[in-house]
C-alpha cells in the first residue's frame, strides 16, 4: 500500500534519480562547482566518534563521491560531494575494537534523515503546534542573543537553564564554562535510563563516582544483576568483544555467565544459567551470596573492603541473609543460592555486576552497594578479570561530572520544574525529558511556562517542538566529535575526529553557535571563551596529548595530525589510578524491601519498562533501519508490545496480537500482546522507545510510551527515577496487529502442541 | 438413436451453429465482463507488482500455482478418455468425444497462462523458450518449470491437432449449408474437405495414431506438473506418490468438468436425445472409481507422513489435519469423497443425472481445494519454525480466479457456436453400417456433396 | 585451486545483538519496506536472528542463531531456477543475477532456509536517504529475488586490488559486513580451500554442524552449537 | 447476424468496458485512501521506472541520444596533445572514469580560446559558481545491474577506443559502440576471461 503509493508518486512527479555511476541525474537541476575532489568510485576510510549513545566508540567512515540536493545560497542544485555509505568499527579503537553495535551501524541514517532540520526556525504557530518559519543564521543567532543579554544586564543570569544528552567532551564543558560565564547554574545531562545510582554506589564502594568497566575476557565467573550488558548498558561493544573471549576466546576456559533478571532479554538468553528473581529483592540475592562465601569461609575475609562496611549486619557475617531467608524474599530455592556462591568463591577471577532495573528500585542504591560488596568480596575490585575503572584523564569532564553524579538527572529536571517560574530562557541540546519523564511529573507543563526556549537538536522531538527558536546542530559525522569515555578501556582513551563530510544542509556546529554568541554578548562572556571553533578548543586542550612532555610546537603539531588521522589518543600508561582521594564516607545501609506504587490488590502486576535493543531510550526510534530490524526476543517490528506470560494472559482472555490497556495509578496506555514464555506471571514488561508524538514521519503515532504512566516514585538518596517500581493492571480491549518477524516459536513445533 | 434420421441429426446438431439465441448474448455479456474485469486486475498487478497478490515469504505461491495445477488437471478430462475410448473402441464415446477434446484444449490454454500471470517479471516470460540470443544463454533445462514448458506445449499442440482433426468433416458440412461470409470462412477451416475415400481413410488412421500417441503425453504432463513440487525439498512436496496422484486427482477432476460440460450442453442446446443418461452414467462409473482411486492416495499420503513422524513434515500435517488449514482440508475430503462416493455407487442415484452432476460439482470444487492445499501448507511450514508463515489471498488474485473460470465459459460457448460440439459425422458413422463409407464414395462423386447419405441408393448402381 | 568462500559462526559467542542485521542492511542496499509491508510477511534481511524458546518460565531458555544464505555447494535454488538467474560461481558462491530473475519465486520455495526475499513492490528510499545507498552494489527491482551474497561486492574488489598488486588474496584480508561488525566476534569468513585459513581450520574442528545437513545441501556456511558450563 | 440484436452489441460493449473499468476504480479508490492515511511523502527514490515509455525504452534497450551543455570537442582536445587520462584521470585507477569538473576547465581556458561562444558558455557557468552538467554518454540501464570497473580492462590493455570509438575523429562524445552484453560476452571470449554472469551483475 505505502510502497504503492511511493511508486506512483515516483511514477508521477519523476522524482526518480540513479546511483551516480549507472543511471542519469535530473537533469532540470543546476550543478555547483564541488567543494572538494574525490576520486569518484573509490572509497576513503575517515575516521569519527559514534554519538548514538556516550559510550564513545570509534568510527571509520567510508565516503565516497555522489551527487547530492543541496541548497546553496536559495537555489536548489546537485553538488557532487563526499557521502558517507558506510560506518564501521575503527580497529585501532580501544574501546570498541573495529566492531559496532546495530544502533552504531544505523547511526548512518541521522545523518541523512528526510525530517531532519535542515536551517535554523523560528516559532510561527502556538507553542507545541510545531509550525515552526525558516530564517537565516545571522537572524537566528541576534535573536537568541537579544534573549540572552538583557537576562545578564538585568543580572537574572541564574535564569538560564541548559538541559542536554550525556555528552563526554569538550562540548560539554564548552557548554559549563558559557553557563559559568553567563553566571547560570551548571547544565543538566540527562538521560533517560539514568546511571546515577550505580555512580553514587561505585563512588561510595570503591570510591569512583563512574561506570565500571568489565574485563570479561579475562573472568571465569560473572553473576549479572539487571544489567543489560550485551545489548544496550554502558558500553555494549566493549563488553560483547570481552564476552566473545570469554565464551570461546581461551583455550579450555570458558566462563560461566549467571542472569539474574525478572524477564528474559537478549542479553539474559546467552546466559547459562538464569534465575528470575522478585522485583527488587536482587541486593538480598546479592547478601544471600556474600553469606554463604562468608560464613562458609570461602574467601579470605581480608577482601572485606569498605564496600562491605557500607552493609549493616556485615561485619557479624549477615546473619539475617541465610539461604533459607533469602529464599523466602527473593523466590530462589536456596539451594541454587548455596551453588552459586559456591561457584563463584571457586572460580576467580570472578565477579558480579549490577544495572537496569535492579537500580530503578526505591532500594537501588542498596542494592547496589549490596552486589559492590559482593565483587570486593571476590577480590575481583581492580583486578584482572573483574571491576576495572577507566582512567579519567586530568582534562576529562567525566571527573568534574563525578562529583555531581550523586544528583540524578531525574532529580536535576524535578529541581529545574521548582525553578521553572523563574526561569527566564532554557537552552536544549538533544535531551527530552517530555518524552522520557513520566507524565506524572509534568515537565510539559512546566516547560510550556518558560517563555523562552532554544533547541539545538536537529530533529523535532516532544521536547524541541516546544522551542521558540531552534538552531540545528550538524550531524555528528559532519562536525568535530570528542569523547572521553567514561568506561569501556582499562587505559585512558579520548575519542576524537574531524568533519568526515562536508554539510549537507545550512546547519552549524553547536559549539560554534555557542562561541558565536558569547562573542556577541562580549564582556567576560568573550573572555572566558577566546575560542574561535570547536576545533580550537579541542586543539588547545588534547593538542599536546602524545607529544613530547616539553610541548615543542613542531611535536605537538605532528601529534595533533595523528590523534586527527587514528580517531583519537589512548595510551596504555594511563594506569588506573588509585581510589580518589576523600572518600564520602556514608553510614551503613540495611537492604530496605521496595516499595512499588500501586496497591497489589488494584494493580496485581508489576511493570518493567525495558531499553529497547534497537531504539534504546527512543532517541532513536525516528531510525527505520532500527524500527525494521525486528527486536532479538520478541521479533517485533515498527511497534510497541506487552509482553505478558502465558498463564496471566490465559486467565484474562488474552490472545497474541490483542490489544490490551495498562493501567496504573498516573495512567494508562493500549498496545498490542505478546505472549512470552520469558517472563513471570506477576510482571508485564513494555520496550522504551515508541510512543513518539513528535520525532519524524517514522516515529511519530507509533506504538506507546510505557514511561508516560510511570509513578514518580524515587530512590530517595540519589533522587534517580525508580522507572521499575510501578503496578498495573491489565485487561483486553480488542483485536489487534503486531508485525512479527518470527512464525514459530519453538525449534520443534510439536513442543506448541499440533498446530 | 438409430431411429433419428439424418436430417433430424444435422437439424438438431447444426441449430447452435446457424441461429444465435438471445440467451448466447447475455452470456457473452455476464462472462466476457468478468474476463475483462481479470484481464484488468492482472494489468493492475503488473503496473504495481506482485505485492497486490497476498503472497509473502515463505508462502510465494498460491493462488496463482493452484490455478495453473488445476486447470492442466481439468484439461486431463478431454484428450485422455476420447483417446482412451477410441483405442476400446467404446462407441457409446461418439457424442461424447469433442466435448471432452474441447475442455482439454481450453482448460490447457487456460492453465498455460497462470505461469506466465505469476511471474514477478511477466513481460520476460520468453526467457524461459529456449531461443539464441546474444546473451549467449540457453533455459535451464534442470528445472522443472522449462519442463512444464515442454510438457505443455507438446499436450498443447497434440490436442489441438487430436480436436480439430475430427472437426474437418463436420466444419465441411457447415461449410454446405452456410452462406456469406461464414460459407468462406468455413471453406477455410474444411481444409477442402472432399469425403474422398483417401480422406477418410486418412482420417481414421490419423485419429488412430494421435489416440495412441496422446495418452503418454497425456499421462507424462501431469506428472511433469507433480514434479514442480516433487523435485523441492519442501515437507510433503518431496515425496514419489505425487506423479501418480497428480495423474489420478487430473482424471478424477477431469472427468467432473466433463459431465458438468456435458449437462450444461444438453440443457442449453438441447441434445436430450444425443447426450443420454447412460453416458452419464459411464462416465459416472469411470468417476466412481477415479474416486476411489484419489480416496487410496490421499489416504496412503497421509499415513506414510504421519507414520514417518518427521518433524518438519508433522508440521505441515497437524497444520492440515487440525491447524489453520484443517477445516479446508476436511471440506476436501467432504467434496471429493464423503457427497460423490454415495452419490455414484448407488445406481439409482447415478441413473439421475442430477446426482452425476452434483457429485461432479463437489468434486470440481474439492479438487481445486485439494491443490491449494499441497500447496500452502507446506509453503508456510517449511524446515525452519522461525520462518514459518501464513497466506490471505486478495480482490486481485480472486478476480483472476473467477476470471479463469469465466474465460473456460465463454470459450467453450464461442466454441460451441463455431463447430457442431457434437462429431455429427461419428454419430452417423455409428448409426449405419461400417460397409457406408465405400458406398457414400460414389454418391460423393455423384452429388459433390458431403453428407454421406445424400442421394438415394438408387443413383448408386447407376453411377458405377 | 579456485577458492570457496565459506563461514563460520559460533553460536557459543553469538549474543544475539542484530549488529549484523543492521550492517547488512546498510551495505547492500537492502530496502525497509514500512509496517504495513512488514506485518504482511515481506520484511527483506538478508541476515536474521533465529531466536527459539526452550522450556517453560521460569526454567525458560532462548537459543539465537543467525542464518544468512548457506552458499550450499548441491542448492536446492538452483536447479529449480529456469533461467539461470541463481546458480552457481566458480568460487563457491550462490549467484542470484537480478537482471536475469524473472520472479517465478521457486527457488524461494525450494530453499530450505527461506534466505531468499522477493521484492514484492519497487524499493523506495525518502530523500536523501538514498545518498548513503552503496554504488557497488544494485539496487534492485520489483519482481526480483535477493538474497545474501557474501558481500560479493567486497570480494570482487579485494580480488581486483590484489591482481592490481599481482599479489594473492591475504586471509582475513577483507570480510562481509555482517562478519566485519559482529562484536563478540562470532563469525570467521574466508577460504575454505586455504588449508591455512582461520576459516578453514575452524570448519576442521569437531564443533562444526552444518543446518539441516541431513538434506544434503552441503552447505558452506558452518556451525559451532552453543556450549554449556561445566565446573 | 439478425437486425433486431443491435441493442445487445450495445450492452455487450457497455459490459465488457465495465468489466475492464472494474479494476482501475478499486485501485483510485484505494490510492485516495492510502494517500489520507499517509504522512506528508518526500520525494522519493525508487528503482521504478520514470513513466511507461521510459519502461518501454529499457525493454527494447533504447538510448536516447543526449545533448550535451557545452559542444566539447574531443577532436580539437586530443589533436593539442592532450590524453584522454588528463580528464577521466580515475580510468587506471579507479571503476569510474570520472569527468572533471569546471575548475580543471577553467584553469586553461581562462587563458586559452577565451572569444570562442562556448567557452564564454562556460566561462559564464563558472563565474556564477556551476559546473557543467554533463549528460551521460554511455551508462547501463539501472535493470541490468552491471558493476563495470574501467581500472581493470585498462590494466588488461583494452584500448579507450574499443568500447568509445576513435574520440580523435569525435567532437561531442555520442554512443558509437552498442555495449549490449553479448558486446561484452564476445570480447570477454575473446581475451579467455570469466564470462561468469556474477563478474558483472551484483
Amino acid at each position: 500500500m505505502e510502497r504503492r503509493n511511493f511508486l506512483k508518486v515516483a511514477a508521477i512527479t519523476g522524482a526518480t534519480t540513479a546511483l551516480d555511476h549507472c543511471g542519469h541525474p535530473d537533469h532540470q537541476l543546476i550543478r555547483f562547482i564541488p567543494e572538494e575532489d574525490l576520486t569518484p568510485g573509490v572509497a576513503e576510510w575517515k575516521p569519527s566518534v559514534c554519538t548514538m549513545c556516550p559510550a564513545g566508540c570509534g568510527l571509520l567512515v567510508r565516503v565516497m563521491e555522489g551527487d547530492a540536493e543541496v541548497v546553496r545560497n536559495g537555489q536548489v542544485g546537485l553538488m557532487r560531494m563526499g557521502l558517507a555509505k558506510k560506518l564501521e568499527g575503527n580497529p585501532n579503537h580501544p574501546i570498541n575494537q573495529g566492531k559496532l553495535c546495530p544502533r552504531g551501524q544505523a547511526g548512518l541514517q541521522v545523518t541523512y534523515h528526510p525530517d531532519r532540520l535542515a536551517h535554523p526556525l523560528k516559532r510561527s504557530g502556538p507553542r507545541g503546534s510545531g509550525q515552526f518559519q525558516e530564517i537565516s543564521w545571522g537572524e537566528a543567532i541576534t535573536q537568541l542573543v537579544g534573549r540572552l543579554a538583557p537576562l545578564r544586564s538585568a543580572n537574572q543570569s541564574a535564569s538560564l537553564a541548559f538541559v542536554t544528552k550525556p555528552i563526554r567532551g569538550r562540548r560539554r564543558d564548552l557548554m559549563e564554562q558559557f553557563l559559568k560565564a553567563f553566571g547560570a547554574p551548571p547544565g543538566i545531562s540527562f538521560e533517560a535510563f539514568d546511571e546515577a545510582v550505580l555512580r553514587r554506589a561505585n563512588q561510595l564502594s570503591f570510591g569512583r563516582p563512574q561506570m565500571p568497566t568489565l574485563d570479561l575476557a579475562r573472568t571465569n565467573y560473572i553473576i549479572v544483576f539487571g544489567a543489560d550488558f550485551l545489548g544496550t548498558w554502558n558500553s555494549p561493544v566493549a563488553q560483547s568483544v570481552g564476552y566473545g573471549v570469554m565464551r570461546q576466546g581461551r583455550a579450555g576456559s570458558r566462563g560461566k555467565f549467571v542472569m539474574v533478571e525478572p524477564r528474559m532479554s537478549q542479553t539474559g538468553a546467552n546466559a547459562d544459567e538464569w534465575v528470575p528473581a522478585r522485583m527488587g529483592a536482587e541486593g538480598v540475592l546479592a547478601l544471600g551470596l556474600a553469606h554463604v562465601i562468608l560464613n562458609q569461609k570461602l574467601r579470605p575475609a581480608g577482601d572485606m573492603s569498605r564496600a562491605g562496611s557500607l552493609i549493616k549486619g556485615w561485619g557479624e557475617g549477615l546473619p539475617e541473609y541465610t539461604p533459607q531467608a533469602v529464599e523466602s524474599r527473593t523466590g530462589i530455592p536456596a539451594a541454587t543460592v548455596t551453588r552459586l556462591a559456591r561457584e563463584m568463591a571457586s572460580h576467580a577471577p570472578a565477579m558480579a555486576i549490577i544495572g537496569g532495573p535492579p537500580l530503578a528500585q526505591t532500594n537501588g542504591l542498596a542494592s547496589a552497594l549490596a552486589v559492590n560488596a559482593l565483587t570486593a568480596l571476590l577480590g575481583s575490585v581492580e583486578k584482572p578479570g573483574g571491576l576495572l575503572f577507566t582512567p579519567l584523564l586530568s582534562s576529562s569532564p567525566i571527573a568534574e561530572e563525578g562529583s555531581r553524579a550523586s544528583l540524578a538527572s531525574f532529580a536535576q529536571i524535578q529541581t529545574l520544574l521548582e525553578k521553572a517560574p523563574g526561569i527566564q530562557a532554557l537552552l536544549l541540546c538533544d535531551a527530552n525529558p517530555v518524552f522520557s519523564c513520566p507524565r506524572s511529573a509534568g515537565v510539559r507543563e512546566a516547560l510550556e511556562k518558560i517563555p523562552f526556549i532554544a533547541s539545538f537538536g536537529n530533529f523535532i522531538d516532544e521536547t524541541s517542538v516546544l522551542a521558540d527558536l531552534i538552531l540545528p546542530d550538524h550531524s555528528s559525522l559532519e562536525s568535530w566529535q570528542d569523547n572521553v569515555p567514561e568506561s569501556g578501556a582499562p587505559e585512558g582513551v579520548v575519542s576524537l575526529a574531524p568533519p568526515a563530510l562536508h554539510p549537507l544542509h545550512t546547519t552549524r556546529a553547536m559549539p560554534d553557535v555557542l562561541l558565536e554568541v558569547a562573542h556577541q554578548l562580549g564582556g567576560p562572556m568573550a573572555t572566558a571563551l577566546p575560542f574561535k571553533t570547536l576545533e580550537d578548543m579541542l586543539r588547545t586542550t588534547y593538542g599536546g596529548l602524545g607529544g613530547g612532555k616539553k610541548h615543542d610546537p613542531k611535536e605537538d603539531a605532528a601529534a595533533w595530525d595523528k590523534i586527527k588521522a587514528d580517531g583519537g589518543w589512548w595510551s596504555a600508561q594511563v594506569q588506573p589510578s588509585a581510589p580518589l582521594l576523600n572518600p564520602v564516607s556514608h553510614p551503613p545501609i540495611a537492604m530496605t524491601e521496595p516499595e512499588f506504587d500501586g496497591a497489589e490488590v488494584d494493580f496485581p502486576l508489576h511493570f518493567l519498562p525495558c531499553a529497547s535493543q534497537m531504539l534504546l531510550d527512543g532517541s532513536l526510534a525516528h531510525l527505520p533501519w532500527l524500527q525494521e530490524t525486528p527486536d532479538p526476543v520478541s521479533t517485533v517490528m515498527w511497534g510497541t508490545w506487552v509482553e505478558i506470560n502465558p498463564k496471566t494472559a490465559g486467565q484474562k482472555g488474552i490472545k497474541q496480537g490483542d490489544v490490551v490497556e495498562v493501567k496504573s495509578q498516573h495512567g494508562s496506555l493500549r498496545a498490542p500482546a505478546l505472549i512470552s514464555p520469558g517472563i513471570g506471571p506477576g510482571t508485564v514488561a513494555m520496550p522504551v522507545g515508541q510512543g513518539h508524538e513528535h520525532f519524524g514521519r517514522y516515529a511519530s503515532g507509533r506504538g506507546a510510551n510505557p514511561l508516560a504512566i510511570l509513578a514518580p516514585m524515587i530512590e530517595p538518596e540519589t533522587g534517580a527515577l525508580a522507572w521499575a517500581a510501578t503496578r498495573v493492571k491489565i485487561s483486553r480491549v480488542g483485536e489487534g496487529r503486531l508485525a512479527l518477524f518470527a512464525g514459530g516459536l519453538r525449534a520443534h513445533p510439536q513442543d506448541e502442541g499440533q498446530r | 438413436m438409430s431411429e433419428k434420421t439424418i436430417a433430424q441429426i444435422n437439424e438438431d446438431l447444426l441449430r447452435p451453429v446457424l441461429q444465435t439465441t438471445r440467451r448466447f448474448w447475455i452470456a457473452m455479456l455476464f462472462l466476457g465482463s468478468i474476463v475483462a474485469a481479470a484481464v484488468g486486475a492482472f494489468l493492475y498487478q503488473v503496473w504495481n507488482g506482485i505485492g497486490v497478490w497476498g503472497i509473502n515469504r515463505p508462502v510465494f505461491w498460491a493462488f496463482d500455482i493452484t490455478n495453473f495445477v488445476f486447470w492442466i488437471g481439468i484439461s486431463h478430462a478431454g484428450t485422455l478418455i476420447s483417446a482412451i475410448l477410441r483405442i476400446a473402441n467404446a462407441t457409446w464415446r461418439r457424442p461424447v468425444t469433442r466435448c471432452a477434446e474441447v475442455i482439454t484444449v481450453f482448460a490447457l490454454m487456460i492453465g498455460g497462462i497462470f505461469p506466465i500471470i505469476h511471474l514477478g517479471r511477466p513481460w520476460l516470460f520468453f526467457w524461459m523458450v529456449p531461443y539464441p540470443s546474444e546473451r549467449q544463454i540457453w533455459p535451464q533445462l534442470r528445472s522443472p518449470l522449462a519442463w512444464d514448458f515442454f510438457a505443455i506445449g507438446t499436450y498443447l499442440s497434440g490436442s489441438l491437432i487430436f480436436l480439430s482433426y475430427p472437426m474437418i468433416p463436420d466444419l465441411a458440412l457447415v461449410r454446405d449449408k452456410v452462406t456469406g461470409w461464414r460459407k468462406k470462412l468455413y471453406t477455410v477451416l474444411a481444409l477442402g474437405w472432399r469425403g474422398t475415400p483417401k480422406q477418410w481413410h486418412r482420417l481414421e488412421t490419423g485419429m488412430h495414431i494421435m489416440a495412441v500417441v496422446i495418452i503418454p503425453v497425456a499421462v507424462s504432463v501431469h506428472t511433469i506438473v507433480s514434479w514442480d513440487f516433487a523435485m523441492a525439498p519442501v515437507p510433503m512436496w518431496h515425496s514419489t506418490i505425487f506423479g501418480p496422484y497428480f495423474v489420478a486427482g487430473a482424471i478424477f477432476s477431469g472427468i467432473a468438468g466433463l459431465i458438468i460440460a456435458m449437462a450444461f450442453l444438453r440443457k442449453v442446446l438441447g441434445l436430450e436425445e444425443y447426450l443420454l443418461p447412460i453416458h452419464f452414467d459411464y462416465l459416472g462409473k469411470l468417476l466412481l472409481m477415479m474416486c476411489l482411486i484419489w480416496a487410496y492416495f490421499v489416504f496412503s499420503e497421509r499415513l506414510t507422513v504421519w507414520y514417518g513422524n518427521e518433524s518438519a513434515e508433522m508440521a505441515v500435517f497437524w497444520s492440515t489435519q487440525r491447524g489453520a488449514f484443517a477445516p479446508m482440508f476436511w471440506t476436501m475430503v467432504f467434496c471429493n469423497f464423503i457427497i460423490p462416493f454415495p452419490l455414484l455407487a448407488i445406481k439409482r442415484i447415478r441413473n439421475t443425472i442430477t446426482g452425476v452432476v452434483i457429485a461432479s460439482w463437489a468434486i470440481v470444487v474439492g479438487m481445486w481445494l485439494e491443490r491449494f492445499l499441497i500447496i500452502v501448507p507446506s509453503l508456510s511450514h517449511k524446515y525452519l519454525p522461525y520462518a514459518f508463515g501464513s497466506y490471505r489471498p486478495t480482490w486481485v488474485e480472486i478476480t483472476i480466479l473467477v476470471g479463469s473460470n469465466a474465460a473456460m465459459g465463454l470459450l467453450y460457448i464461442l466454441f460451441s457456436k463455431f463447430v457442431p460440439i457434437i462429431a455429427i459425422w461419428e454419430l452417423k458413422v455409428g448409426s449405419h453400417k461400417p460397409v457406408f463409407v465405400r458406398k457414400q464414395v460414389t454418391v460423393i462423386r455423384e452429388s459433390g456433396g458431403t453428407d454421406p447419405i445424400a442421394a438415394e441408393p438408387g443413383l448408386l448402381t447407376t453411377d458405377i | 585451486m579456485a577458492r570457496k568462500w565459506g563461514m563460520v559462526v559460533d553460536l557459543d559467542r553469538c549474543t544475539g545483538c542484530e549488529a549484523c542485521v543492521v550492517a547488512c542492511r546498510a551495505e547492500n542496499n537492502v530496502p525497509t519496506v514500512g509496517e504495513d509491508q512488514a506485518a504482511r510477511g515481506r520484511a527483506i534481511h538478508w541476515i536474521r536472528v533465529e531466536r527459539y524458546w526452550e522450556g517453560e518460565f521460569p526454567d525458560v531458555r532462548l537459543k539465537f542463531r543467525p542464518i544468512l544464505c548457506q552458499q550450499c555447494d548441491s542448492a536446492p535454488c538452483e536447479p529449480t531456477c529456469p533461467t539461470y538467474a541463481s546458480h552457481h560461481t566458480s568460487e563457491g558462491l550462490n549467484a542470484q543475477i537480478y537482471n536475469r530473475c524473472i520472479g517465478t519465486r521457486y527457488c524461494a520455495n525450494a530453499c530450505p532456509y527461506s534466505v531468499r526475499f522477493f521484492n514484492f513492490y519497487n524499493p523506495v528510499w525518502d530523500k536523501p536517504f538514498h545518498l548513503q545507498l552503496n554504488p557497488d552494489v544494485s539496487v534492485r527491482e520489483v519482481g526480483v529475488m535477493e538474497k545474501c551474497t557474501f558481500c560479493v561486492q567486497r570480494i570482487q574488489a579485494a580480488e581486483i586490488q590484489a591482481d592490481a598488486e599481482k599479489r594473492g588474496l591475504k586471509d582475513g584480508e577483507f570480510n562481509p559486513a555482517c562478519v566485519q561488525t559482529c562484536p563478540p566476534k562470532a563469525m570467521v569468513f574466508g577460504d575454505l580451500n586455504d588449508p591455512e585459513s582461520e576459516v578453514a581450520r575452524l570448519a576442521r574442528s569437531n564443533r562444526a554442524t552444518k543446518l539441516l545437513g541431513e538434506l544434503g545441501t552441503k552447505p558452506n556456511v558452518t556451525y559451532f552449537e552453543a556450549e554449556s558450563w561445566e565446573e | 447476424m439478425h437486425i433486431r440484436y443491435r441493442w445487445v452489441y450495445v450492452l455487450l460493449a457497455l459490459g465488457i468496458l465495465a468489466g475492464a473499468l472494474v479494476t482501475p476504480i478499486i485501485y483510485w479508490a484505494e490510492q485516495g485512501a492510502a494517500n489520507a492515511a499517509q504522512y506528508p511523502t518526500a520525494p522519493v527514490f525508487t528503482s521504478a521506472h520514470r513513466s511507461l515509455a521510459d519502461a518501454i525504452r529499457d525493454f527494447f534497450g533504447l538510448h536516447p541520444t543526449p545533448v550535451q551543455p557545452i559542444a566539447y570537442t574531443h577532436k580539437v582536445h586530443l589533436a593539442n596533445g592532450m590524453d584522454c587520462t588528463n580528464c577521466h584521470a580515475n580510468v587506471e585507477s579507479g571503476p569510474v572514469a570520472g569527468i572533471p569538473s569546471i575548475k580543471l576547465c577553467m584553469m586553461c581556458h581562462q587563458a586559452v580560446a577565451t572569444d570562442k561562444p562556448e567557452i564564454k558558455k562556460m566561462a559564464a557557468l563558472s563565474a556564477r559558481g556551476e559546473d557543467i552538467q554533463w549528460q551521460r554518454v554511455y551508462d547501463y540501464s539501472p535493470t541490468a545491474h552491471v558493476q563495470f570497473n574501467h581500472a581493470p580492462h585498462v590494466r588488461a590493455k583494452v584500448e579507450c577506443a574499443t568500447c568509445h570509438g576513435d574520440m580523435r575523429q569525435r567532437t561531442v562524445a555520442v554512443r558509437t559502440v552498442n555495449m549490449d552484453m553479448g558486446f561484452c560476452v564476445n570480447c570477454h571470449k575473446l581475451k579467455k576471461v570469466s564470462v561468469e554472469c556474477i563478474i558483472c551483475h551484483f
